[in-house]
């Protein structure tokens, strides 16, 4: 197995803020994370944050996702910043 | 559909009206409002962005989870999109049940669930013509709290 | 005036309008509705007796002490008198507050104190003719509950 | 002192059960109850309660009172079953 290894080629889409540092809403990376987190912390150059845990959250096609959930090729990563709803 | 996002205000007489059940005897309406000032600066406007698709469906989960958990006859939400003014209402929580505790009890549990659960972001437009998003203070690395933008 | 007494069906739309403050952040509504059954019989309509003198005076002194533990910005309530049909709102408390959580005990608190503390006395109308005098039980000597009138 | 066995004219109104028991809205009676309680027990054939203290209410003089507050010459009492309000 060296699926670590495996360049994958996955959506990213930004909001609020994250899309506002990133500059963009979607772009589309050449990525090895395994997990979301990994991913995160790959584009930190965008969204200008070391560690989402706690306080941002992740979807992965469509669905809320979990930052140690996996990352795999044709996959749509939706990063959203701390919400403030209401 | 208990869970909506809505571009246009409120209809708060309308979604009073489609919640009328007679075997309900108490309703319990949550609405907020836009005010003048938070955390100490004054307020001009503010805007909501929203991701739709999960806001809904993460919504109608926990509407659906509450009135399992309180025994509530039925709960709706709506909460706006896009630019409010001072004054608009940007979410309205409305449940009816047999019994006004129920009632209560839902309508708080749900607010308080769609304010740190939804995708849903604030940035308030404060009258000295600044702006930022609320809440992004954890996610600011670079030492300012705000994306302010002059 | 913060208590009032209505013989005429309550304006809700009326009264959210009349509580409008861009200092509130919270509004909160309870509204007790006439539902079509209680304690297992089902209900055809009801009346309200209210001591109008002493139910606004009371209802005025609870909403102000209300306020004051809680610290909401305001607070209105109105209960109707005479007849009223299935689905008839019975009373309407509203609270308006900087942040939800005061205006939620507050509207609970005034509503739990309405009931209780106020001289309004509640017939209801049963389908099957009869009709009684609701919580009297305990102010009944002679070996029946209700003043039943067939 | 003899204020206890003065005969007092009071005014009383019955409300809601209290009324359809006693046949009446208002009467006028002469008593020598000193407080609301014993005015209240020397008119069970009215009311048909024998001890009102913990649900029913009384208010003199237009003001809310306590059941062993004193009952003058010339006071208008009201007799209040218990409440349901909303």
């Amino acid at each position: 197995m060296d699926g670590g290894a495996t360049m994958k080629s996955v959506s990213v889409e930004y909001f609020a803020l994250f899309r506002d540092r990133a500059g963009r809403s979607q772009e589309t990376v050449e990525t090895t994370a395994e997990d979301a987190l990994a991913l995160f912390q790959e584009l930190e150059h965008r969204h200008a944050t070391s560690d989402p845990r706690g306080h941002c959250k992740v979807a992965i096609n469509g669905k809320m996702a979990e930052w140690s959930d996996a990352v795999n090729d044709g996959d749509t990563v939706l990063l959203f910043p701390p919400v403030a709803g209401g | 559909m208990s869970m909506e996002i809505s571009y246009a205000p409120i209809d708060t007489a309308g979604l009073r009206r489609e919640m009328a059940d007679v075997t309900a005897g108490g309703f319990v309406v949550f609405e907020g409002w836009v005010r003048n000032h938070n955390e100490g600066r004054e307020v001009r406007a503010l805007e909501y962005e929203v991701y739709k698709p999960l806001a809904i469906s993460e919504g109608e989960r926990i509407i659906a989870e509450v009135i399992e958990q309180t025994g509530a006859i039925a709960a709706r939400a709506v909460h706006r999109e896009g630019a409010l003014e001072l004054g608009d209402s940007a979410v309205w929580v409305g449940v009816i049940s047999a019994h006004r505790d129920e009632a209560f009890r839902a309508c708080r549990e749900i607010i308080d669930r769609i304010k740190v659960e939804l995708p849903i972001w604030k940035k308030e437009h404060y009258v000295d013509g600044d702006s930022g998003w609320v809440n992004c203070e954890r996610c600011a690395k670079h030492g300012h709290a705000h994306a302010h933008s002059h």
